[in-house]
């Protein structure tokens, strides 16, 4: 076999893959440690960025994945299948709200916090796999409880859950929309900076 | 005025009209004017006509909730017992303040969606191709998802013939209820309303048969009757007419003719 | 829009389709004549070489196409072993959830309700040690019983077996389009239908 680096073959390997590829299955079929691997995509975005690539690896879903810069969408529509996507409903991704920072939950609870029948929406997430059945609650009726899926996190390109803005942060907004304040965030640390905030949700 | 314009079906359900209304009047969340609140939420509310029955009643449930709260505010506090009166607005404002919380986290996740969206993923995927070379079906990431969706799939396959589609296509008419009720009082003269509708009653059935009882009542071939306001409902035949033979074996002769049109489907 | 090169633009038209595009629907999507679009491929071509990119585009039936340099196919393989490892096929997944919600059964019950042979699949399934025999039926020949094993709940993160939804519930959870067999009328279904079918009644 010809000989290659390390960076060219983690390049081959994501860039053969629709799928976000998790960091390990990627050492692991470079060769490598994980670290080295993690090394050589710094090294690939940094080359891409000084030669102008019109794409970059991102971390999706608990993996690495090449994806398009955003600015150039307009001249992909029609191609790609991606661009031209229908966006969720405003029930959908209300529900979906719910279920990324309260899960496990059950539809019931849903329904109190929406005040709506939630049925319909969940089946149409679980239809497009953006949440999943992941148990039962231990209370009267052991009602089903629902969780975000994989697809979720790629769906609204998200590494993991955390880069969701905690609930605090939205605390501030939502004080400072009402004329109050409330002192245990520090400002500045709003939701616009949320995908590098690293703490767990909840 | 323009306002008025606005439809109860463009709101997600009740707690998006308050929360509407708390921004539309600037209201302070946790000084609720629930007067005011009311008011505003039941003029809204009293528009209700499209919609249907479900998400109605979820606005109404709402509505009776905020004249509690509003019943409840008028009653006089305890003397001197500031510090224990519990306001009956708190539980309300907790909803609306997590409600409003997940509104926010909806905003942020649709401008992730927009982002997320305009970053195209690799169109051609040659790992699919090297996949199906280990395997002549590259098969699934398995989750419970994909499970229950490839048993249903089962299900789905083994029930296609079956007579639950019967069913579904089974002709409920009005004039096909009514001659069964006709039946039920032929032999017992008089049956509660409940008992009409106890068997695992669709909503299509409650309908049909509520038709159908209204029609009999129109016609005066039956008679509904309760003790007191809020009583079980009887239905009785209106006269025990002594020429008749008691099953009913004789029906009206409109019977056929208003086989009327079938509701399913 | 930020303005891009012709070359990055063709980059990202390329990257994202799904198909091989001709050199005149190229040109078209880029706004470009179709000689500039095969000089930007050329150019790109070029850029990849001198940087020691993984991938190439290559004229593939009648259109271009990127994709990685065949001498690093070795490892593409080894990360397709990877994923095939970890996935299950339809066939596979269909007995899976046979056995998990009839369980315990026979291998000719299951081919009653898949109306094809079992035997290679269940074979595939206990090696993955997704399902054990876990008993004989009491009935003639006496044949081996199969269950789910606590792989198969590890596998698919579910406690015990009573998190998976009932038959009953997966009728109230999936809609008509996924599971077509429930049996009454949908509420939404119902909602649309009903005013003008009680219109016509009365």
């Amino acid at each position: 076999m010809v000989k290659f680096t390390k960076d060219t073959i983690i390049e081959a390997l994501l860039f053969a893959s629709v799928d976000p590829v998790a960091a390990g299955k990627l050492a692991q079929a470079a060769g490598l440690e994980e670290a080295e691997a993690l090394a050589s995509i710094d090294t690939l975005n940094a080359q891409y960025e000084r030669e102008g690539r019109a794409f970059r690896i991102m971390e999706i879903s608990g993996g690495y994945q090449f994806r398009t810069l955003p600015e150039l969408s307009e001249y992909l529509k029609g191609l790609a299948r991606q661009i031209a996507a229908h966006r969720l409903s405003h029930a959908s991704l209300e529900t979906l709200a719910i279920v990324a920072y309260r899960q496990p939950i059950s539809r019931v609870e849903i329904e109190k916090i929406r005040g709506v029948s939630a049925s319909g929406v969940l089946k149409t997430l679980l239809e497009k796999r953006l949440i999943t059945v992941c148990g039962r609650a231990q209370v009267l009726g052991r009602p089903l409880l629902y969780g975000t899926t994989a697809d979720f996190l790629r769906y609204f390109g998200l590494a993991d859950l955390s880069h969701l803005p905690r609930e605090s942060e939205l605390q501030v907004i939502l004080s400072e929309q009402e004329g109050r304040m409330v002192s245990q965030v520090e400002p500045g640390e709003e939701d616009n900076g949320g995908p590098t905030d690293q703490q767990t949700l909840l | 005025m323009e306002d008025y314009q606005v439809h109860l079906d463009f709101f997600e359900g009740p707690m998006d009209l308050l929360v509407y209304l708390i921004r539309k009047h600037e209201i302070d969340i946790y000084d609720i004017p629930i007067v005011l609140l009311a008011e505003q939420y039941l003029e809204y509310v009293a528009r209700i006509e499209n919609l249907n029955l479900e998400k109605a009643g979820d606005f109404l449930l709402m509505a009776a909730t905020l004249l509690q709260i509003k019943s409840r505010m008028l009653l006089p506090r305890p003397e001197g017992s500031e510090e224990e009166w519990e306001d009956p607005r708190m539980e309300l404002v907790e909803k609306i303040v997590e409600y409003m919380q997940f509104k926010e986290i909806a905003d942020h996740m649709r401008r992730l969606e927009d982002l997320s969206s305009r970053q195209a993923e690799r169109g051609f995927s040659e790992m699919e191709l090297y996949a199906q070379e280990e395997g002549e079906d590259p098969g699934i990431d398995a989750t419970v998802n994909e499970l229950i969706l490839a048993f249903s799939r089962v299900l789905i396959r083994q029930r296609t013939p079956e007579p639950v589609h019967r069913v579904r296509r089974e002709k409920i008419s009005a004039a096909r209820r009514a001659a069964e009720i006709r039946e039920l009082l032929g032999r017992k003269n008089r049956v509660l309303f409940s008992d009409l509708l106890s068997e695992g009653a669709s909503r299509l059935f409650v309908v049909v048969t509520l038709v159908a009882l209204l029609e009999m009542a129109k016609s005066g071939e039956i008679r509904v009757e309760q003790a007191d306001i809020f009583s079980e409902l009887w239905v009785l035949r209106h006269k025990l007419r002594k020429d008749l033979p008691a099953l009913g074996a004789e029906e009206p002769e409109d019977v056929d003719e208003a086989e009327g049109p079938p509701l399913e489907d």
